[in-house]
């Protein structure tokens, strides 16, 4: 189908290997919403229960993905191509494409990772009573994602926006005979949608500026970029389209339902809850970036700011979780933190920014994936339940080693590059507090991610069931994803051409440089924070039955590092019990007491509202019926029955008359 | 040679006397009597006018009102006997079973 | 003040105050005497304003006819005496409303024929013949009518007063 | 005649005869009464369907136009004709009462008596119908009125508990509401060109073209506006929704909310903006700050509710307000967000009461602390259905219930320039109280969802014997649910049809 | 003597079948004295037929003036004979089974007919008089005519002595307005005297006209002179009542039609604010006191007197302007002719329960769409039509009215445009009573109604006629416009 490229699309470089992949990108996006509907009708009487066709698609999708990305390996340009949706007024609406680099990128990355949930939830939903529905609704949720991404027009962005979330809603609540999941998937969907509503708002600024002609995100960016809007419209604008990032990326201070996101299957944590649609936010800052540079200043530091707050709390939250996944939930509120602040930074941020979105999204998934597989085994999120798995399930044991150093940032692994080069950036545009804040959470997160593992893996195994290696269909997906932990991070590594910048870009290439301090001053906080982990939690596990005697003269001797005590007693347990607790504490009792107050508040002022409805407007109505009723019963007591007072009636009626309407006349 | 005004205000004398009598009289046949009154009041101002205006019409409409008059009493006094039939008394406000 | 004007005034006077005797009365016989008077009153009236026709017909059907009427109405019924069992307790606002009509009826009069400049008239005669001819040249269709009137009334009065067997 | 002129005549007429060939039926031949009830309705959708195929969609003039003299002494006309605008209502009409008949095949609410039930809906039919073609005043009335008598009986007969008072509250209201719209009808009618006439295309030209005077304007405007606000219904005038709605059978509830409440803000669309520019631009803020309360009040209302029914009557105040809200931005888009607020309500919402009405067949309660949960698990087909129609509801996009609110409010965001440059402020205050709707509004459908789908399937209902749904059922519903999804992805089909309509209507008012 | 014998022969005839009818009546024996009621019958529909024979004969003009056939006559007689022919066709069985003088009660029925019959030829006030007396004097007795029961006594007593009054204070007036004019009876000739009567008989005449209204305002039963219908159309036989509230009233109507439009036509400054309060004191006190009803019958009566509020709104509506008054005319004209229709069905019908339920209250209607169901149906469309709402024809009468005061304008015309609507919707409350018992409640006998076959064909035709009324309004419409007496208006 070459509509696309017939109405309108152009491409700029017209002779490359991936540019047939490129003007047909639609199709990346179809694959997935077709097997969503041929699971829906066919899925149960197919053998496996439908998931062969997500499976198949988004294998398909995904190859697909790779060939579009291809285009920008081989230096393509961008590609926009459109079809007509319908038209409303003076108001062309499109269904449409558009390719670059940035799309390319995101396309590979949800593709491959969807690719890998959908194999994985093989193995971890079997049996599920509702297994068929699942791969339904995360084919669907694929199909949204690709939607966001490859979206030209800010309305077509919507709605793969907003089914997203409904996807999320789905998943989270997939388990909905227990009601803290169905609380858990409602809180999801409100709490984004607070975000949405200025989102909606923005992307309504954003039509009004080219006087309701359009929604093609390239028109819009061309009119805003003739200067004719005052820079205050532009502003909020951006204010408020960063609204849908707060509320779907999870951002201080709407990042209260991510946390409890969790609730849902755990691929599903990994697929939407870590790598996509959380990143979507990051990316909608990424697609509308002209809006935010065109913005005052101060939106971006408002911007930053945000993001500073969140990544910094939220990693100190994960240090005191004792649910596995939750801890992974903290990190990636983090962690898109990081990717927000990046951005903030402004067209260098760009760059790093979706690095660190291209690379968390491989090592958050697989980091869930391992969980998901921890606790297919022991059948709890506890980590006080596990502990010592390392020798029941080795493959998962590495594969999340291999995740949890990438997430620390250590070299050569992905997460090292993308921090790396964010510290850079927010280097060379003199940005120290964030760059001291950056700093600060990657030695946090570090240091929660050891613990994670220590408590998982280390140790003797303390639950109540049998662990066991998850099967290849987990396992298999684990291993594909930690070979592209390993890998995806050279891509942007300064040493090999960092080819990621490259693709993505704003307006012009700015070559990734090599810091030599700072890479070793990230390195030195990643290891200090997983060195404290490691050290404190090994301690931790040694309070079994056969360490407690020794006491803690044992301990000190055991690892001798008094300054590691000294951090300990100094900084890690006021962070970790005092601090954390208070942002903890402030996180139930002011964020979630907001929300949950606010549903109070609602609660009361919905039932002031019906009784208002039931006394005073009924009331004036059926009052109005009283009354008549009442105006009949006195009029009535004058048909006495007495003929006489009839008469009495007829003659002052008689005189009356006489009397007012001569007298009106003469 | 009688003025006119004279003859009305008879006429309106005796008009009024019968409202009153509508009005005040609670056995029927009073009543009826002091409808007669009434009638009668406007039998002299027909005829008052017809003098006044030497035409003839005024005196022949007095002697229908005269012919009516006596119809209406005939049917008053048949309803007022089929009262006291069912009733054992003809008095006006005691009748008031239907009302409201 | 010619002389049949005082004929008038003191047939009026005898007129008025017998109307006024007849709802006022408190013996039925009396009050049914009192119409008479007061009738044949007006009758006198209409002998003095020349309608010698109607003045006859008043007398034979009022005082023959209709009086004699009542007299058997109210020895059927019954009819008791005193004060209290002929007038209503309302009477007190009859006679307001009474007052009232003459007032505005004298009101009206006086506005439209002033007293002060009234003319004395010279009427015309109605004769029996004269009369009868304008009923039978102009009158004829009500007056057929009112045949029918009191035929209806005739044949309802026989139905309603009559005495069934099963009543 | 011929198929031109006659066509959405007997599309309309058709169901009137049919009623009145069921009503003589006789009593006993019960499978025939109904089936000659999907017969007659199946025959005027086939009809409508036909017209809409037939109709040129690149015109804004009316077609399949019929004029007759109908009472020649006051003036009045059969006048019937259609276009962009009447054409959705009008094929959703259809639709709707055909699918209502099919579900009457197997559901007759208490106490039976199928005959006067089939009879009262096909009459029912006849009066909506009338009413999106009609281009004479008094018919558009006669037609407007008609409606009345058959949900009376329909919610007084057929209805719940409360019935009889639900039934005359329902009645009063409208009915005093639409005799003011009939004074302003007269006043337009003596005012208008001359000679007098209530042709509404002559008066919509004149009324636009700036003929009436502005005091009348606005009087009028007030009188008439009342009459479509009782029925839209716009907040305050809005309490004897919830209770008719509560009340009314199943399919009473289906066509007063799919099709009956349209009416209302088709009044406003057809008659009060075109005819009456002046009062139109000085009523609109007005109009506007009502429809976001009801938006936001609505919504607060359904948190509260126990019963889900109600909820979803409440549910109808506010999305209602969407739709006023969009015609009260008096903009190209906003009325046609409207129109396209319009139809999607009438298929979600009488989805919507579908599922309420089978959900009472099976439980025989619409409490919802009774219903208790876990739907799903017992009926997880009807609780599918229930929530994909109570998600598309909620707006989300991709369904249909989204366009009409989206497009609101973006034409909130700057209301007319011809007529409200300087209310921008106000509207987008509106627009504001709308999103603030939208967030409650996902807030009320999934509790509702959560508190009847999810959870454990209470003790009591277990051995009830819940049936899932029912062929009939599905068959009943299943255009509905298509069209739900088909809106949602391809709106053209309402937009493309009123895009020309409604433009030239916009350029009739000078802007 | 001019005398057009052709122009009469209805009322000729319909005077024949009276004495027939008595005649007949002596000879015929006890069992078959319901006899007269067909006699009649074929009486009334011959009179029928002779005022079909003088439609499109122009104006036929008698005994010098004072009795005029025109349209407008016809239009009036065409209407009140077919109301007798309903009126007698719901009597038969309810008077064969009663017990009550038949022969005499046709009789007097007839004789009222005649004097309605006569009433919208009449163009002289002694005419005027003598056939609203006509009208009036068989109905007292026919009132009273259930003479075992002492509330048909009182509703004779009732209806006697307010009528006599009325009509003392209409011949008082009557007398004042002969003297005025200079000795003028005619209609035509007092418009022609009063229109240059001298300034100082100014207030006489004024008080003249209302009291003359006051009679006709007591035969429509405005208020403050409405006080008798109630209770007299409760306590009588109901074909009575039905008599009662549709041909005696509207007699009244087309007198007081006369009046206004010919003879006082000039005065209207005087009289129209009179009207605007009548009618709405009229609609008012009869719809809220309707509100509180238990008896049909009464409920009926209530709604008749809000009805008659409606109907005397058009002569508030009268104005200089001619074509104006043409509207007004033209609608007052159209819902006297379709109230008659629904009301009379509404008696019928209610005949129809009488012979189950002689107490009529309202809940004695519960369940009748199973015991009768052809009443049923045809009673809602009745109450439905009384209140104005389509399908039915009462609708068109409501919107004429409302669109001759639109047209009137001048704030007086919207005014009382707006009273009427508020009492319409008022009206809505009492009469879905009826409905909602027919339908909604269950009947304690639940066996099927026995109901007379007249009965069930009144209602049937009077059913038909409102909804045929309600798809092709324009007969009523037109009828309304071709009466001639507008012309002569201001």
């Amino acid at each position: 189908m070459n509509v696309l490229a017939a109405e309108g699309g152009v491409a700029f470089e017209a002779t490359t290997n991936g540019i047939w992949f490129v003007e047909h990108a639609w199709i990346v996006v179809l694959l997935p919403l077709v097997s969503a509907a041929l699971i829906l009708f066919l899925g149960s009487r197919t053998p496996g229960k439908g998931a062969v066709y997500g499976i198949a698609a988004v294998g398909a999708a995904f190859v697909f993905s790779i060939g579009v990305l291809w285009h920008f390996v081989e230096g393509g340009g961008p590609f926009e191509g459109s079809i007509d949706w319908f038209t409303i007024g003076p108001l062309h609406l499109e269904l449409g494409i558009l390719v670059d680099g940035l799309t390319g990128v995101m396309l590979v990355v949800v593709t491959a990772v969807s690719l890998a949930v959908h194999v994985y939830s093989l193995g971890y939903m079997h049996g599920d009573e509702r297994f068929t529905w699942f791969y339904v609704v995360l084919s669907l949720f694929t199909a949204a994602m690709l939607t966001v991404v490859v979206s030209n027009n800010l309305i077509q962005l919507l709605v793969g926006w907003e089914v997203m979330g409904i996807c999320s809603y789905l998943l989270i609540g997939h388990w909905w005979e227990v009601k803290e999941n169905s609380d858990a998937a409602i809180k999801a969907f409100i709490t984004t949608r607070v975000g949405d509503v200025p989102f909606m708002f923005g992307i309504i600024a954003l039509i009004a500026v080219t006087g309701f002609t359009t929604t093609n995100i390239g028109e819009v960016s061309h009119e805003l970029g003739l200067g004719e809007v005052s820079p205050l419209f532009v502003s909020v604008a951006a204010l408020l389209l960063f609204g849908g990032t707060v509320g779907k990326s999870a951002q201080f201070p709407l990042h209260v339902w991510l946390p409890d996101a969790m609730a849902g299957p755990t691929p599903v944590s990994a697929l939407i809850h870590a790598a996509t649609m959380v990143a979507a936010g990051v990316y909608l800052i990424g697609r509308l970036f002209e809006v935010f540079l065109l913005a005052d200043e101060w939106v971006l530091t408002v911007v930053s700011i945000v993001a500073a707050i969140t990544a910094l709390g939220a990693a100190l939250l994960a240090i005191v979780q004792d649910d596995i996944k939750r801890v992974l939930a903290y990190s990636t509120l983090s962690q898109l933190a990081y990717m927000v602040a990046g951005l903030s930074l402004g067209e260098l941020g760009l760059t790093a920014g979706f690095f660190h979105l291209f690379t968390h999204a491989f090592f958050k998934a697989l980091l869930f994936l391992c969980a998901g597989s921890v606790i297919h085994a022991v059948h709890s999120n506890n980590m006080s339940e596990m502990g010592g798995l390392r020798k029941y399930m080795p493959i998962t044991f590495w594969t999340m080693l291999i995740g949890s150093l990438a997430l620390a940032g250590i070299i050569p692994l992905a997460g090292f590059w993308s921090k790396d080069e964010l510290l850079v950036v927010a280097h060379e545009e003199h940005a120290t507090w964030l760059f001291v804040v950056f700093l600060v959470t990657a030695v946090i997160t570090a240091f929660y991610t050891m613990r994670m593992v220590m408590l998982t893996f280390f140790g003797e195994y303390e639950g109540e069931a049998h662990p066991h290696e998850s099967p290849r269909t987990m396992t298999g997906p684990l291993v594909a994803l930690a070979a592209a932990t390993i890998g995806v991070g050279l891509l942007g590594a300064p040493q090999l051409n960092a080819v990621f910048g490259k693709w993505v870009f704003f307006e012009e290439i700015h070559e990734a440089v090599f810091v030599p301090w700072i890479a070793l001053l990230s390195t030195a906080g990643a290891l200090l924070g997983l060195a404290a982990g490691y050290v404190l939690y090994r301690e931790r596990k040694a309070r079994d039955p056969l360490q407690a005697p020794i006491g803690p003269v044992w301990n000190l001797l055991q690892h001798r590092y008094y300054i590691d005590e000294f951090y300990m007693r100094a900084i890690v347990r006021p962070v970790r019990d005092t601090w954390s607790a208070g942002v903890n504490w402030f996180n139930q009792v002011v964020f979630d007491g907001i929300v949950d107050g606010a549903a109070v508040v609602t609660r009361w002022v919905a039932q002031l509202v019906a009784w208002f409805d039931r006394t005073v407007i009924d009331g004036a109505v059926n009052g109005a019926g009283e009354v008549a009723g009442r105006t009949g019963n006195a009029l009535r007591y004058l048909q006495s029955g007495n003929v006489q007072w009839y008469a009495v009636g007829l003659f002052v009626g008689v005189i009356a008359l006489a009397v007012v309407f001569i007298r009106v006349v003469v | 040679m009688i003025r006119l005004p004279l003859v009305l205000m008879f006429s309106a004398l005796l008009f009024s006397a019968g409202v009153y009598g509508v009005l005040a009289r609670r056995n029927a046949i009073m009543v009826l009597m002091a409808i007669e009154l009434m009638l009668n009041a406007v039998n002299v101002n027909l005829v008052a006018f017809a003098a006044l205006l030497q035409q003839m019409t005024g005196q022949v409409f007095a002697l229908f009102v005269i012919a009516v008059a006596a119809a209406e009493v005939g049917i008053g006094l048949a309803i007022v006997i089929l009262l006291f039939r069912t009733r054992e008394s003809i008095n006006v406000d005691e009748v008031n079973l239907l009302k409201w | 003040m010619s002389a049949q004007e005082y004929a008038f005034v003191v047939l009026a006077v005898v007129g008025s105050l017998s109307a006024i005797a007849v709802v006022t009365s408190t013996n039925v016989v009396h009050a049914a005497l009192y119409l008479v008077v007061a009738l044949l009153s007006v009758g006198g009236v209409y002998l003095l304003l020349g309608a010698e026709f109607v003045a006859w017909v008043q007398i034979l059907i009022y005082v023959g006819a209709i009086v004699i009427l009542f007299l058997f109405g109210l020895m059927l019924t019954k009819a008791p005496i005193g004060r209290d069992a002929l007038d209503n307790q309302q009477r007190w606002l009859g006679a307001i409303i009474g007052v009232g009509v003459f007032a505005g009826l004298v009101f009206l009069i006086q506005d439209a024929f002033p007293m002060q400049d009234a003319q004395a008239f010279e009427p015309a005669r109605g004769t029996t013949d004269v009369v009868g001819e304008a009923i039978f040249r102009s009158y004829v269709l009500p007056f057929e009518a009112v045949s029918f009137l009191l035929l209806a009334a005739l044949i309802g009065a026989i139905v309603l007063a009559r005495k069934d067997d099963s009543t | 005649m011929t198929w031109e002129n006659s066509a959405i005549t007997i599309a309309t007429l058709l169901p009137v005869v049919g009623a009145i060939v069921i009503a003589l039926m006789p009593k006993s031949k019960e499978r025939a009464i109904r089936g000659l009830g999907i017969v007659v309705s199946g025959a005027a959708l086939a009809i409508a369907i036909a017209i809409a195929i037939g109709f040129d969609y690149g015109t804004d003039g009316l077609q399949f136009e019929l004029d007759l003299d109908w009472i020649g002494a006051i003036g009045v006309r059969y006048h019937v004709g259609i276009d962009g605008i009447s054409l959705p209502l009008y094929v959703l009409t259809f639709l709707l009462s055909f699918l209502c008949a099919v579900y009457t095949w197997r559901f007759v609410p208490d106490p039976g008596r199928t005959r006067g039930f089939l009879a009262l809906m096909l009459l029912l039919e006849t009066g909506m119908a009338g009413t999106f073609i009609a281009f004479d005043l008094i018919l558009f009335f006669v037609f407007w009125e008609l409606v009345l008598v058959p949900m009376y009986f329909l919610i007084a007969i057929w209805g719940s508990a409360n019935r009889e008072y639900a039934s005359i509250k329902f009645f009063l209201y409208t009915l005093f509401g639409s005799i003011f719209m009939l004074l302003g009808f007269l006043a337009m009618y003596f005012q208008g060109p001359d000679p007098h006439t209530f042709d509404m295309v002559v008066l919509r030209d004149f009324g636009a073209g700036g003929g009436f005077g502005q005091t009348f304007q606005l009087i009028v405007f007030g009188a008439v506006a009342l009459g479509f606000a009782v029925k839209v219904p716009m907040w305050p005038f809005h309490t004897w929704l919830p209770d008719a709605h509560t009340e009314a059978p199943t399919i009473g509830s289906v066509l007063l909310a799919g099709i009956m409440l349209k009416m209302g803000t088709y009044g406003f669309i057809r008659i009060a903006i075109p005819f009456l520019p002046y009062g139109a631009e000085k009523y609109a803020p007005w109009i506007g700050a009502l429809a976001a309360i009801a938006i936001v009040y609505a919504a607060l209302a359904c948190l509260a509710q126990k019963d889900l029914k109600r909820l979803i009557a409440f549910s109808s105040v506010g999305h209602m307000g969407f739709v006023m809200l969009g015609i009260a931005t008096l903009t190209e888009i906003g009325i046609q967000a409207a129109i396209f607020g319009m139809v999607a309500h009438g298929v979600i919402t009488g989805m919507l009461f579908f599922c309420v009405g089978s959900i009472y067949d099976r439980y025989h309660t619409r409490e919802i602390a009774r219903i208790g949960g876990g739907m799903m698990q017992t009926m997880p087909k009807l609780g599918g259905v229930f929530a994909f129609v109570a998600i598309a509801s909620l707006g989300l996009p991709g369904l249909a219930g989204f366009w009409g609110e989206i497009m609101a409010l973006l034409s909130s965001f700057s209301p007319s320039e011809v007529f409200l440059a300087d209310r921008v402020g106000l509207f987008r205050l509106y627009m504001v109280m709308g999103g603030i709707g939208t967030v409650l509004t996902a807030g009320y459908f999934l509790w509702m969802l959560q508190r009847v789908n999810m959870g454990t399937l209470p003790d009591h209902w277990r051995e009830a014997g819940l049936r899932d749904v029912l062929a009939v059922e599905w068959v009943s519903w299943f255009p509905l649910l298509a069209l739900i999804l088909v809106l949602g992805l391809y709106p053209r089909l309402v937009f493309g049809v009123t895009d020309d309509a409604v433009g030239g209507l916009m350029r009739l008012l000078g802007s | 003597m001019d005398v057009d014998y052709h122009a009469l022969l209805p009322e000729f005839i319909l005077a024949g079948t009276v004495l027939l009818v008595l005649v007949v009546d002596v000879f015929l024996p006890e069992r078959t004295k319901w006899f007269a009621m067909p006699l009649g019958l074929v009486g009334v529909v011959a009179s029928l037929v002779a005022v079909a024979t003088l439609i499109g004969a122009g104006t036929r003009v008698s005994f010098g003036g004072t009795y005029v056939v025109d349209e407008f006559a016809l239009l009036f007689k065409g209407f009140f004979l077919v109301t007798a022919v309903v009126v007698l066709a719901v009597s038969l069985r309810y008077f064969r089974e009663g017990g009550f003088y038949q022969g005499e009660y046709y009789f007097l029925l007839l004789t009222s007919f005649l004097g309605c019959v006569m009433m919208p030829s009449s163009r002289d006030l002694l005419l005027l008089f003598i056939a609203l007396e006509l009208v009036s004097a068989p109905g007292f007795l026919m009132a009273a005519f259930r003479k075992g029961d002492v509330k048909s006594n009182e509703a004779g007593v009732k209806f006697f002595i307010i009528g006599v009054l009325s009509t003392a204070v209409m011949l008082f007036g009557m007398s004042l307005i002969y003297g005025v004019t200079g000795g003028e009876t005619q209609l035509a000739e007092i418009a022609s005297a009063l229109a240059d009567v001298p300034g100082e008989l100014q207030t006489l005449t004024y008080a003249a006209i209302l009291f003359v209204v006051v009679g006709f305002a007591f035969k429509v039963s405005a208020f403050p002179f409405q006080f008798w219908a109630p209770d007299t159309y409760e306590g009588s036989p109901v074909p009575v009542a039905a008599f009662l509230a549709v041909a005696s009233a509207v007699a009244g109507f087309a007198g007081l039609l006369q009046l206004m439009f010919v003879a006082f036509a000039e005065q209207h400054e005087f009289w129209v604010p009179i009207f605007a309060f009548l009618s709405v004191a009229t609609m008012s006190v009869g719809n809220f006191v309707a509100l509180r009803q238990t008896q049909m019958v009464r409920l009926l009566a209530y709604s008749g007197i809000a009805q008659s509020g409606y109907i005397l709104m058009t002569f508030a509506l009268v104005t200089d302007d001619a074509a104006s008054n043409r509207t007004a005319f033209a609608a007052g004209v159209a819902y006297i002719l379709i109230y008659g229709i629904m009301n009379l069905g509404a008696f019928a019908a209610t005949v129809a329960v009488s012979r189950r339920h002689p107490a009529l209250l309202i809940a004695d209607f519960a369940g009748l769409r199973e015991t009768a169901p052809v009443i049923a149906v045809g009673m809602a469309v009745f109450m439905i039509s009384l209140a104005g709402v389509p399908p039915t024809g009462g609708f068109w009468g409501k919107l004429l009215i409302f669109q001759a005061a639109i047209e009137r304008g001048g704030g007086l015309g919207p005014a009382l445009a707006v009273v009427m609507l508020v009492n319409s919707v008022v009206s809505v409350f009492y009469y879905l009573l009826v409905p909602r018992q027919m339908f909604l409640r269950e009947a304690a006998d639940r066996s099927r109604l026995r109901v007379p076959a007249l009965v069930t064909v009144v209602v049937g035709a009077a059913t038909i006629a409102l909804v045929g009324i309600f798809v092709l309004p324009n007969p009523v419409a037109r009828l309304a416009e071709i009466s001639s007496l507008v012309g002569l208006g201001p």
